[in-house]
């Protein structure tokens, strides 16, 4: 018996279980008032029991089979053994139900269980994600010296060894790509929230909204092209040479506009549904004292969105730190600390994935710098991280 | 308690007594900063719509091609000579004559054509003629006589793809003038097809096979299509839909709602945004390691792609699920306490449909990322060369297997990627035409949440 | 409904503030205010009774135009502020409303420090030439609203953290010191004990002197002592209007009659 | 697993997906699977270890490392067939629109290296004109585009032109008397960072989109790129010679390199059709100086029947 | 505080429902309720007054413990409920909020239907076999409102969407439909006219022949209607507590004699 019929069976199972909990909760209860919960949280409580029964069961048996105790032959085993497990549970279950039985207290606690088990996941991912760059990164640190590494000014990998492989540039070019793209898409964002939550007409605001999100959905190697082809030579054909600020097609203001339209619907649609949510009396208070719509939007309404639009805008950031694409195409490869916004730059992402996808010998720094640029990243947006928690909680404003 | 010294409204800082439409000095510029708060408002909307327009009028522009293709109508010779040369029918040997044999009945094919229409164009090379039709033709010319060998000997009509480059011309994206300056073509060539045209022999229409073919190498742009990879990126998203969502919307819940505000939660709560600024490749190194290496499942498999990008959307799902919690006022909360339900039903009967706007827009944005990633599925091989089509996604046998979703399998944005590095130019077509379903695809899951979103919202 | 040359014979001592005509205001599609015409005196203290649902609030929001934050409402005929129609299209009704303050009926205090809801008010319309001059303004305020004692030493904390009939009288502060010349005041005691009642009912009768009160509340015994002029209102009429001796006393209508006898609600 | 799985170079990518299509179209096996991800990665892949979850081949812009097969053998790929499909040209075009070119290594040293010798003395490089490094060539700003450092393209563009410019103007020898031996070599290599040369870790495409927005860059591209590009691209020649599939495989161009795939002995008994795959791209009809490869721009292997023959017999690497 | 003994031999015709002893609350450092001792009866009104700021909500809050969600509060002391201690870990504070149903200050329907907001509690307490049932359990918590008349044609309209006082009734009646056991009462006829209050007045005497009422008021007069027993706060002390008449006419503590006089607020 395949293991998908044992899933399907419990299913089945749990179903039954459900409508058969329930009718029992009824029959045992005689007035229904009298039970402690509800028939359907007996029901859903015999349900629950006979699903999660056999899917640990097929976990475990899962996990077993990925550490190799176990072989693939035994799948129909371990079939049987779940739904063996699933009718026990039915049974076990259905013999609970009775009047006392806190029927909606198990379930909530089973729910309660599978939500924390959920919010663990996240946990996991970061051990996970660490686990998986510190090894590399060590292995990496042993052959190439970290002082370099963590203060060297240069970038110049080279096939032939001996390469410079300081991150400050990286560094650079990351900050300052990011900090245009968010001093594009945090104003714009912003005001189209505002504009969309504020002002405009359901129906406006039922087009623009989605429309905008669009920007998210577009593949980010079309902005890079957008960025390459387009933004690129128009901003030094308009704004570099005639400025003297040089002649190169890629720059890292090319990115970061390009990346700051792109990041528009992460600061805009996230704080629109936050600035709706701002109960309607505050803005009543605010404009019966005779303040405009734009002074209660700044001093009552903004200020008390502000733990959610925060968070847009950290999300927005993040996903600017994190890309890679528009970069490439739009800021060059090129390694280097500038201040002039019209020089070709480039950013700690970028070369992780270029380092971990080219050429190089897989175990040279060349491409092992790839993990421990992944662990310094992770380090400095952490630690960005922790500092803006601390702000939003010094500035939070909580209603009613 | 009782401290009643009045205001004496004689020294209360009175505003001057003005009429209500005169509008005095101080009320004029906060109306003009009011206006110009508007603008700015309206303004940002206009960049959005009109970055949006750009980038899908260029789309547009450069990928609706993709959806026409120009096919030519051939009567074929299937000579025995070639297609059987042992003469016995034995599918199993017949089967031994490569695609590349065929090639030359098909060049025969065309030279028949063209002697048959009586075209004569100066210069035209024998080559020119035979490079009309495109080299996939010559598998569905040996498709066709395998499944029947009685065909051997006969003359068969062919619909066959014309070569990318008259394709691309009819499309205008090759001209006489480039044509000059190509090695794989020539204006002989172009106006040959001309020719061809005027006579109804080459027709370009609607191209389904563009949304239902498999991805084809450097040689034959005409043929390539997206159908494993919209099956690749629907299985993901499959994945993604089934686990991100309730896993984020759950650990959102639990982090807002049940758990005790302590170190602990701020830990997870710090983690959880640094993992939305984690560069996503990094998502793949996890990929590879932990379910490729580590949990051993198959290379260039969509399940793998969507535990991926399941992590990867997490954080952005949870982050503006988080907020949406956060905005419900503590009222409702109180009011569905205060008759006796739990906490749990608080939450599932009222805070989690208030937060549901917010919730969907997480959602959205965040299928719309992973929809659109492309550096992850890198390291665990989904940017590649698949041609043959994912299996049913249900079928699970046995413990390992996964179906469908652990076969290999492409996806939009790795399509899209793959064809803008190709040599061909025929691609950059293909390529945007690929974007144009991916957008089609985004609209469909986006029309769902808009709908969901505007039944859900409310102000109070 | 009433009889208007009754009213306007009564107006004596004051000028009209505000004088409104043929008011309609529907919700959707429940017409929730039936040609309301009434005219309010400056330097009055005018009462709104009338039992629960029948319009008072609606009628309050129309005098300063609160009713354009209602998407579903709509309003209809004349409301004229010093001979001005505040509908009038080039009426800012930012302005209106610096000049026709407004306390709500469910406390809704800003989630702001204490001093920044008072301060909120004169900030924007410049009312304070310094930081001391604004801690003046609060202080009195706080003071007028009987709130000073309780809240002096807590002015950094929240607003949303007092107990109910103190963000009451926060946002009673809040509205008087922003000195408007007409304060609409939808049951600004109702959260409150008999002495902050009476200390809020003083602050009334003392803005009384320069300005002119609206207020609307459901105890006749207020009514009687604050108001000079009392309006009843009855399932979205206005049904009668004068003096308020004269209606507690003598009542015209048989339905205001019933309403201060407690016969109808 | 039913398919055969092969990741690895960018750069062989496109002819193993030639092959890899008229095989799915030919035999009864799947098509197989053709991941990019460039040489390392698809090396790494390789040496993970033996066995389904593996790949089988790997595609390799340039021979596998000493280290990388120790890790192979250390992982258990203990038997790896060395397959050489071919030579890559390399070559240098700029937009068709403007002038001609003719390089000499000399030139592109001279351009482009960080340090130049002036008067036998070594001096930073401040050449703004083609015209200015030699005056033959055309009066156009100096703006090359040239692989990045993730690109095994860029060490060939390194070694066979920028090196060996530098010795043959006579500039290594200044460099090495000044620097020592082992420094002056890589002083040679060392490309001038103040933006006339760009590196590109995209592909070759970007490299076009660059020149199409720069028309006075040069690009380095592939040969085969190239050829499917000659509307928009005109070659540059090198010492005279013009870059073709036929003088690149008589030598006569100097700048190649070979390109490898590298398959797992195990599972030539393993995987199903992999035996099949392998001998498939070798044979005539495929790699052969007539067959599609060679017509997309694959400079086919001379000794293409001894690579015939190595396959044959499953000859492994020492 | 005062004298524990007179409250004891108070009881003789009903049980003691609820007993609090040594209750302190603070929010954060403030101290916002001082060891209060106190017994309400079953079958009982109990009425709390006091000015306002003085804890009667924090302390209402205790006996049904919404004070759980409010992170700052931390309550001490024991309150027991048919001599179950409340703050017992086992105990389920969702069995006992169903049990001790409550009117919060401010009215706060839900963003639902009147009917959902009325139906929320039977529905989830399963006391409706029947969609009729259901029905007819709204409509007569609404009428024991005294708001069916004015809601009985737009049931399906938002909740939010009424006036204040009847959001005020519409939390009543959906805190009755699920007839807990104590009903406590924040000011539930703060926003009502003098009818609906005597309704609402009506209701909560009806309510006292099965079950036992707390309500907190400003209005003496009230309390002294509808109440047998009345408790006065002041600045976080429980003051006294003793049948309703014997405070009103004869307080032992000189502050309940300044409040019910009002000189101190
Ligand atoms: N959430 C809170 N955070 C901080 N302090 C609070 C909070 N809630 C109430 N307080 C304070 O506790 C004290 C008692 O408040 P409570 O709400 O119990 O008063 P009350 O007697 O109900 O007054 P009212 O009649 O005005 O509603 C007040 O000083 C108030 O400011
Ligand atoms: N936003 C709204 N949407 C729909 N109907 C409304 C809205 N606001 C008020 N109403 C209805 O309009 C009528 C008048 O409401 P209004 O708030 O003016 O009453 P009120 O006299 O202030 O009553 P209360 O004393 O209870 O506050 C009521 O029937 C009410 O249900
Ligand atoms: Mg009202
Ligand atoms: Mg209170
Ligand atoms: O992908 P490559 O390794 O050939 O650059």
């Amino acid at each position: 018996m395949p293991l998908s019929w044992a899933l399907f069976a419990s299913i089945a199972l749990a179903i039954a279980g459900y409508i058969i909990g329930r009718s029992r909760a009824y029959a045992a209860a005689g007035d229904v008032r009298a039970l402690h919960s509800r028939p359907i949280y007996h029901g859903a409580s015999v349900a629950l029991t006979t699903l999660l029964l056999p899917l640990a069961v097929l976990a475990i048996a899962t996990l077993l089979r990925v550490a190799g105790v176990i072989g693939d032959s035994s799948g129909p085993i371990v079939g049987v053994v779940a739904l063996a497990a699933g009718v026990a549970g039915l049974g076990w279950a259905m013999s609970r139900i009775g009047q006392g039985f806190q029927a909606r207290n198990v379930v909530e606690r089973i729910i309660l269980g599978l939500l924390i088990l959920c919010s663990t996941i996240a946990i996991v991912t970061t051990a996970a994600i660490v686990l998986s760059l510190l090894f590399e990164t060590g292995h990496f640190f042993q052959i190439y010296d970290w002082k370099t590494f963590f203060f060297g000014s240069e970038w110049t990998p080279r096939f032939q060894g001996n390469s410079q492989l300081g991150v400050l540039p990286l560094l650079w070019g990351t900050l300052y790509v990011s900090f245009i793209a968010l001093l594009v898409a945090v104003p714009i964002g912003l005001f189209a929230a505002i504009y969309m939550s504020e002002y405009a007409s359901r129906r406006v605001r039922s087009i623009a909204k989605p429309a905008i999100e669009v920007l998210a959905g577009i593949p980010t190697i079309v902005y890079g092209l957008f960025a390459l082809i387009v933004v690129g030579p128009m901003l030094r054909d308009w704004f570099a040479q005639p400025l003297g600020l040089g002649n190169s097609a890629s720059s890292v203001l090319t990115a970061g506009l390009v990346m700051g339209i792109m990041l528009i619907p992460f600061v805009s649609s996230l704080s629109d549904d936050i600035i709706n949510a701002v109960p309607q009396s505050l803005r009543d208070g605010a404009l019966g004292l005779g303040s405009t719509p734009s002074e209660t939007i700044r001093q009552v309404v903004i200020p008390a969105a502000l733990p959610g639009i925060v968070g847009a805008v950290l999300l927005a950031a993040s996903r600017a730190i994190g890309e890679t694409m528009i970069v490439v195409l739009g800021a060059g490869a090129a390694a280097r600390m500038s201040l002039n916004p019209f020089e070709a730059m480039t950013t700690i992402t970028v070369k992780i994935v270029s380092q971990l996808t080219g050429d190089n010998d897989f175990n040279s720094p060349e491409t092992l710098v790839a993990f421990a640029l992944g662990l310094t990243l992770f380090t400095i947006t952490l630690a960005l991280n922790v500092v803006a928690l601390y702000i939003v909680r010094k500035y939070r404003e909580q209603y009613e | 308690m009782t401290d009643i010294s009045m205001p004496q409204s004689g020294d209360t800082p009175a505003r001057k007594k003005t009429a209500l439409i005169a509008v005095d000095e101080r009320t004029r510029r906060r109306n003009a900063a009011e206006k110009r708060f508007r603008l700015y408002g309206a303004s940002a909307i206009g960049i959005a719509m009109l970055a949006l327009v750009v980038l899908l009028s260029t789309i547009i522009r450069d990928g609706s091609g993709a959806f026409r293709q120009t096919y030519l109508a051939i009567p074929v010779t299937l000579s025995a000579d070639i297609v059987d040369p042992n003469g016995n029918r034995d599918p199993a040997e017949m089967a031994k004559v490569l695609t590349l044999g065929y090639g030359r009945i098909l060049d025969a094919a065309v030279e028949d054509a063209v002697e048959r229409e009586n075209i004569r164009i100066e210069g035209l090379t024998e080559a020119e003629i035979k490079g009309l039709v495109s080299r996939d033709a010559s598998a569905q010319v040996r498709n066709r006589v395998l499944a029947d060998p009685e065909l051997v000997g006969q003359t068969v009509d062919f619909d066959v793809l014309a070569n990318g480059r008259v394709d691309g011309y009819f499309k205008g994206r090759v001209t006489l003038a480039s044509a000059e300056r190509v090695s794989n073509t020539s204006p002989q060539q172009l106006m040959l097809a001309d020719e061809l045209r005027d006579r109804g022999l080459m027709v370009t229409r609607f191209n389904w096979n563009f949304l239902t073919n498999p991805d084809a190498s450097d040689q034959r742009p005409e043929a390539a299509g997206v159908g494993v990879a919209i099956l690749g990126s629907l299985y993901m998203m499959l994945v993604v839909l089934f686990l991100a969502v309730p896993i984020g919307v759950a650990a959102s819940i639990y982090l807002e709602e049940f758990a005790p505000k302590n170190r602990w939660t701020d830990v997870i709560e710090v983690n959880i945004s640094n993992l939305a600024a984690v560069p996503s490749i990094v998502f793949g190194i996890l990929g590879l390691a932990a379910f490729i290496n580590f949990a051993g499942l198959p290379q260039s498999a969509s399940i793998v792609g969507g535990l991926v990008l399941t992590l990867m959307t997490l954080p952005t799902i949870i982050i503006s699920t988080r907020a949406a919690l956060k905005a419900v006022p503590p009222s409702i909360r109180d009011a569905a306490l205060g008759v006796g339900a739990s906490r749990m039903q608080s939450v599932f009967h009222h805070v989690l449909p208030l937060a549901l706007p917010g919730i969907l827009t997480g959602t959205i944005i965040g299928l719309a990322q992973a929809l659109g990633e492309t550096a992850p599925l890198l390291l665990i091989g989904m940017v590649a060369f698949v041609r043959n089509y994912p299996g049913a996604p249900w079928p699970l046998e046995g413990v390992g297997s996964l179906g469908g979703l652990g076969d290999p399998a492409s996806a939009l944005p790795v399509q899209v990627y793959n064809w803008t590095q190709r040599s061909d130019p025929a691609f950059v077509e293909r390529a945007s035409g690929a974007i144009i379903v991916l957008l089609f695809f985004l609209l469909c899951m986006n029309v769902l949440a808009i709908y969901l979103r505007r039944k859900f919202e409310r102000r109070w | 409904m009433y009889d208007m040359n009754r009213v306007e014979s009564a107006v004596t001592q004051n000028d009209i503030k505000i004088s409104a005509r043929n008011v309609q205001v529907y919700y959707g599609d429940k017409h929730a205010l039936k040609d309301v015409d009434v005219d309010i005196l400056d330097k009055t203290v005018t009462a709104f009774i009338g039992p629960s649902g029948c319009g008072k609030s609606t009628f309050l929001r129309c005098i300063n135009r609160m009713n354009d934050t209602i998407p579903i409402a709509r309003v209809e005929g004349e409301i004229r502020l010093d001979g001005e129609d505040v509908y009038d299209r080039r009426v800012d009704p930012v302005q209106l409303r610096a000049k026709v303050g407004m306390v709500f009926q469910k406390p809704n205090p800003f989630p702001k420090s204490i001093y920044d809801n008072v301060s909120y008010g004169p900030r924007i319309h410049g009312l304070a030439r310094s930081r001391a001059e604004l801690d003046e303004i609060v202080e009195k305020a706080l003071r007028g609203a009987a709130l000073w004692n309780e809240v002096k030493d807590r002015l950094q904390e929240p607003g949303t953290g007092l107990s109910g009939g103190q963000q009451q009288r926060l946002c009673i502060a809040r509205a008087v010191a922003t000195s408007p010349e007409v304060l609409l005041m939808d049951e600004p005691c109702s959260a409150l004990d008999p002495i902050a009642t009476a200390q809020v009912e003083e602050l009334i009768d003392d803005l009384r002197e320069k300005f002119s009160v609206v207020i609307v509340t459901h105890s006749m015994q207020q009514a009687a002592r604050v108001s000079q002029k009392t309006a009843f209102f009855h399932l979205g009429n206005l049904v009668e209007y004068g003096e308020t001796d004269d209606i507690f006393t003598k009542p015209q209508d048989t339905r205001t009659e019933a309403y201060i006898s407690g016969r109808i609600g | 697993r039913d398919q055969v799985q092969v990741a690895g170079s960018s750069t062989v990518l496109p002819y193993s997906t030639i092959v890899a299509e008229v095989f799915g179209e030919n035999t009864d096996f799947p098509t197989p699977v053709i991941e990019s991800g460039g040489t390392g990665a698809g090396l790494q892949k390789f040496c993970e270890g033996v066995g389904e979850n593996t790949i089988d081949i790997a595609n390799a812009s340039r021979p596998i490392r000493e280290g990388e097969l120790e890790t192979c053998r250390a992982n258990g790929v203990e038997e790896v067939m060395e397959v050489r499909i071919g030579y890559d040209g390399i070559v240098f075009a700029s937009s068709s629109n403007g002038p001609e070119f003719a390089f000499t290594p000399a030139d592109w040293f001279n351009a482009l290296s960080a340090k130049v010798v002036v008067d036998g003395a070594i001096v930073d490089n401040t050449a703004a004109n083609w015209s200015e490094v030699n005056a033959d060539l055309p009066d156009q700003e100096i703006l090359a585009f040239v692989p990045g450092t993730k690109h095994g393209t860029r060490e060939v563009f390194e070694e066979k032109v920028v090196l060996a410019g530098c010795e043959e103007s006579g500039a290594l020898e200044v460099f090495t008397a000044e620097l020592g031996e082992d420094e002056a070599e890589a002083a040679c290599m060392n490309l001038r960072t103040d933006g006339r040369s760009v590196d590109i870790d995209g592909d070759y495409t970007e490299t076009l989109s660059r020149i199409d927005s720069s028309p006075n860059g040069i690009g380095v591209f592939g040969l085969a790129f190239y050829e499917n590009n000659t509307d928009k691209l005109q070659v540059g020649t090198i010492s005279g010679v013009t870059p073709s599939t036929e003088s690149i495989a008589s030598g006569e161009y100097p700048v190649s390199r070979p390109l490898f795939f590298y398959v797992k002995k195990d599972h030539l008994a393993e995987i199903e059709g992999l035996k099949e795959f392998v001998e498939f791209f070798v044979s005539d009809d495929l790699a052969g100086p007539d067959g599609p490869l060679a017509q997309y721009g694959l400079v086919s292997d001379p000794e293409l029947a001894s690579v015939q023959e190595a396959v044959a017999s499953e000859t492994t690497m020492q």
